[in-house]
């Protein structure tokens, strides 16, 4: 197995022990994310403050990328405004495109997916969360 | 066969596959640590230098339009047009040439076969019956012309271990079901279905059975007559052959009473402003200007292949899968999908390994430059049955050899290791 | 592009063709005497070794499953397929690479269109218009889903010069037309249409406008957004690249609301037992494994035009055109088809000679090695506006040489005295 | 020109002064047969003696090798009986479909026809009117 292993220490602690992850049903607004193709099925769930994140959780099941980057999100956004998800998204997306380039993540908290750059075939596993959490503030 | 190199009676089979994988340069690119192991093989198989060389050669020697000119490189490439449909014909034993309609691919020819046979042969309330293991190229179309003409969709439901329950498809050969759609061989299961059983009974029922042999043309042993099959479907690109061709072959009256799909080109006979009539098979069925190069690197793998003994291949693909179903099958917290009966599988064996997601199999796997699948395989309906959302499946070609099995064999340590460590 | 070899302001066209003709292996297999003056490019065209090596290349080193696998092998030929639905796409002007269909052919497009577009928005009563002059292709498709739909087609005839008689066709923009279907480059006369006067008035009556561009794509500039068209059609094999292969354009709106003709893997999103959901564009419309040697060759023949300038391309059939057509006209008994301003034409050349059969003269030059066509060239309805069962058709592509013009007058002149002594 | 081109002289000679070409209107028995792919379209008309073709004519229009074949038909069949026309038609065919074998024609009047099996296109111009009349035949 070569170094570049997506499976970083980083990335399975989120796996293993997922942040906010918990029943989204009292939650303000909920979107379900899901990929037939592998079977991610994962639903996000946020209270707002105002026009900031206050509180997020998500729920689901699906693969270790997923999983983690659902965790990772949770924790990158908790308080930030909604206009700040929706530009961090994009940055995030245009990250990813970018397969080796030295940008670094948008985030730090992010950091554990660089490896994942390399796998086009990742980014949907990548961004479900995120795209799941663009949903819900683009309907608010 | 004694003059085929393969076959020498002091080879074993490693060094049988040995040889053989010198054909394909794909997998020769790679060496030492780099080797690729590619085991997905049931998504799409290498092509040998012998397939790649035949459709370099049809642009460089052969290439003109087919059926239409009268300068000798248009009478050469029809000739070879038609003798490549007649190689490929042969392949299945189709009685005629005719009989095998050159398509875009398996899912196309499907799909020809709903749209211009069934859909004008169902009324509502009749019955169209497919399997639960279906690729979703042999269902989707299907729960569409059901939904055109009201018939209903009936599925013949699995056993514990995969096979066709067809004891308890009671109603399958019943007044009311108008066809029968099924695989010779899944995709995910690799089992082996009990087809003749079907068309005999359904014969004598007054029902056509469409096969999709997607899977088993070039794998195993496929002769249509010996199947009594009314229509059955294939591609080339998982028999060694080129991308982008598949053929449908289908009895004389089927195809007779099939409307086209495609309008066009080369597939008329009088074209008025407002009506047209068809051109006699097999051009009824071939709308544009035929795929010459995919039509010569489809026969040159059917070529390839009797080179090689459909024989050999089978007996190289069923030692390394009975191989690995046995070092598999001792590993913690695996679970086999399908019989494990290596008489009645192919080379594709489907897993799961308790605690990980196939996803990250895969993905350790990739890491490793040992190429398997991880997801549903076009078998949505099949993974609900086995309650899974997704399986990892690896799947052997003649070219692979037994050291690949040790190689996907450390991939599962590697991924227990990561994701369940002790 | 001053590092464009084949752009030199000293080389005159003739030198340019002739460096262009070295690229294609099959013209140079024949030399002397046996020299094959290749003159039906407007059924097919002949391919450069660039296209050749990159079907080769594909199958040596990126052959993988497309859209499916998480190893690298798979990543590369996900990309790679992608890279080419994008070359091909920028190659039309289309504004995002989604709205480029692969399919097997123009044909194949065509019908997609028809089947899975036009079908769920015609009523009885509601008009299709068509041109005098299309290709069976451009044609038989319409005819049915006129007939299914009780919609009404209507022609565009022809004026005396073969030229679009616009201002007859009074009715066009009416209330009633639901669709218009036309060639931008009669495949027979050669003439370029006025497709974006079409166009312009078809938006402001909101008609859609399906252009078959199977003659135009890779011989004269086609921008799908100044055309300004619904949907666009053409295959590789006519412009340098691989047979079985076509490539579908469409509006985002009208792709979005069409109905996939072909079901199957890949172009599914959720598929339950009894009815499935779609996948996002392109994929929905792209069922079955993806041709990948076919895109790449496509995407490669792209390159290959682009290499040489579109501009060149043009200039060298333009002259050549233009000095067949002056040599023609001198001829005795000779009739030539379509407008003779070689402004308002392609390098294609239809004519008949009085008293001989275009059979026979395409048989002579046959058997002299000029490669002509006789027949209707799938163009039925055209013929009998022309009033001719048949006509005799020569075209060019930028790889033909001055001297193949002189041969094919010399067949013509050898037909005359075998059939018309003096 | 290669020395073996079709036009050779008795084609030619059957192409210019066609045997037998006349109205078929009268004739007991007529089909027709046509190749819309390149135009071809003529009718065979018979009286029949008994068993044997007593008088055959035909009409239409067409390249020069399917006149001049329908032309050598006439006079090959004329007086025939119908078996020997269903054999001969066959034994056409077979020969044709040989493409460059050293079997002769079946009847040294088709000879001229010789170079045409090189052409496996021009085999419906050459079959047309030989398929019409065993149309006929069979019919009866
Ligand atoms: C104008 C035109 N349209 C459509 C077609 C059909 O193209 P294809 O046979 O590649 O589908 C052709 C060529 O045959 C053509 O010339
Ligand atoms: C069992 C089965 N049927 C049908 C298909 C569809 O084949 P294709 O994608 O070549 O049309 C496949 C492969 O994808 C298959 O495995």
């Amino acid at each position: 197995m070569t170094t570049n292993t997506v499976y970083k220490e980083v990335l399975m602690d989120h796996y293993r022990n997922p942040r906010n992850f918990s029943d989204v049903s009292q939650s303000e607004a909920v979107h379900r994310g899901s990929n037939p193709r592998c079977g991610d099925d994962i639903k996000i769930g946020v209270d707002f403050d105002g026009d900031n994140i206050g509180k997020i959780v998500f729920q689901g099941r699906g693969c270790s990328v997923c999983m983690a980057s659902a965790s990772m999100m949770t924790e990158s956004v908790t308080g930030a405004s909604k206009n700040e998800v929706l530009e961090l998204t994009e940055q995030l997306r245009e990250w990813f495109d970018e397969k080796q380039g030295d940008t670094p993540a948008p985030l730090e908290t992010l950091f554990a997916l660089d490896a994942l750059r390399q796998y086009p075939a990742r980014r949907r596993c990548v961004l479900l969360a995120w795209d799941a959490l663009e949903s819900i503030i683009q309907v608010e | 066969m004694s003059t085929n190199p393969y076959i020498k009676q002091t080879f074993n089979i490693q060094k049988q596959s040995q040889l053989i994988r010198k054909d394909f340069p794909l997998l020769n690119l790679y060496s030492g640590d780099n080797q690729l192991h590619y085991l997905d093989n049931a998504a799409t198989s290498q092509k040998p230098q012998q397939v790649i060389d035949a459709i370099s050669d049809c642009y460089q020697r052969v290439n003109a339009p087919v059926h239409r000119g009268l300068y000798a490189l248009a009478d050469e490439s029809t000739t070879t047009y038609e003798k490549s449909r007649k190689k490929v014909a042969q392949f299945i034993g189709a009685p005629q040439s005719e009989q095998l309609i050159f398509t875009l691919s398996a899912t196309e020819s499907i799909n020809m076969v709903a749209q211009g046979w069934l859909k004008h042969h169902l009324n509502a309330g009749d019955k169209v019956w497919v399997t639960g293991m279906e690729h979703h190229a042999n269902l989707v179309p299907w729960q569409r012309v059901c939904k055109e003409t009201g018939a209903e969709l009936c599925f013949i439901e699995l056993t514990e271990d995969g096979s066709l329950d067809l004891d308890n498809a009671t109603e399958l050969y019943s007044e009311k079901t108008r066809f029968i759609a099924m695989s010779h061989v899944s995709n995910v299961l690799g089992v082996i279905n009990p087809v003749k059983e079907v068309t005999q009974r359904a014969a004598q029922a007054g029902i056509p059975v469409l096969i999709d042999a997607t899977q088993s043309v070039g794998h195993i042993p496929v002769d249509v007559v010996e199947l009594d099959c009314d229509f059955l479907a294939f591609s080339a690109h998982k028999m060694y052959g080129p991308t982008g061709i598949g053929a449908l072959y289908g009895k004389a009256d089927k195809l007779a009473t099939m409307e086209p799909m495609l309008l066009g080109g080369g597939m008329v006979d009088e074209v008025g402003d407002y009506e047209s009539s068809w051109a006699s098979l097999p051009s009824k069925l071939e709308a544009g200007s035929p795929n010459l190069a995919g039509a010569i690197g489809f026969a040159s793998a059917v070529d390839y292949i009797e080179s090689i003994g459909l024989q050999t291949i089978e007996s190289i693909v069923s030692e390394l899968t009975e191989k690995a179903l046995f070092a598999l099958s001792n590993i913690n917290g695996i679970k086999i999908y399908g019989p494990l009966d290596s008489e009645r599988r192919e080379g594709i064996i489907s897993f799961n390994l308790d605690g990980i997601h196939p996803h990250d199999i895969a993905q350790i796997a990739g890491e490793s430059n040992v190429a398997i699948r991880s997801g549903h395989h076009c078998c949505q309906p099949l993974m609900r049955r086995l309650g899974e959302v997704a399986t990892v499946r690896a799947s052997f070609a003649p070219y692979n050899i037994e050291e690949e099995i040790n190689a996907l064999l450390e991939v599962i340590e590697t991924a227990q290791s990561i994701f369940m460590p002790r």
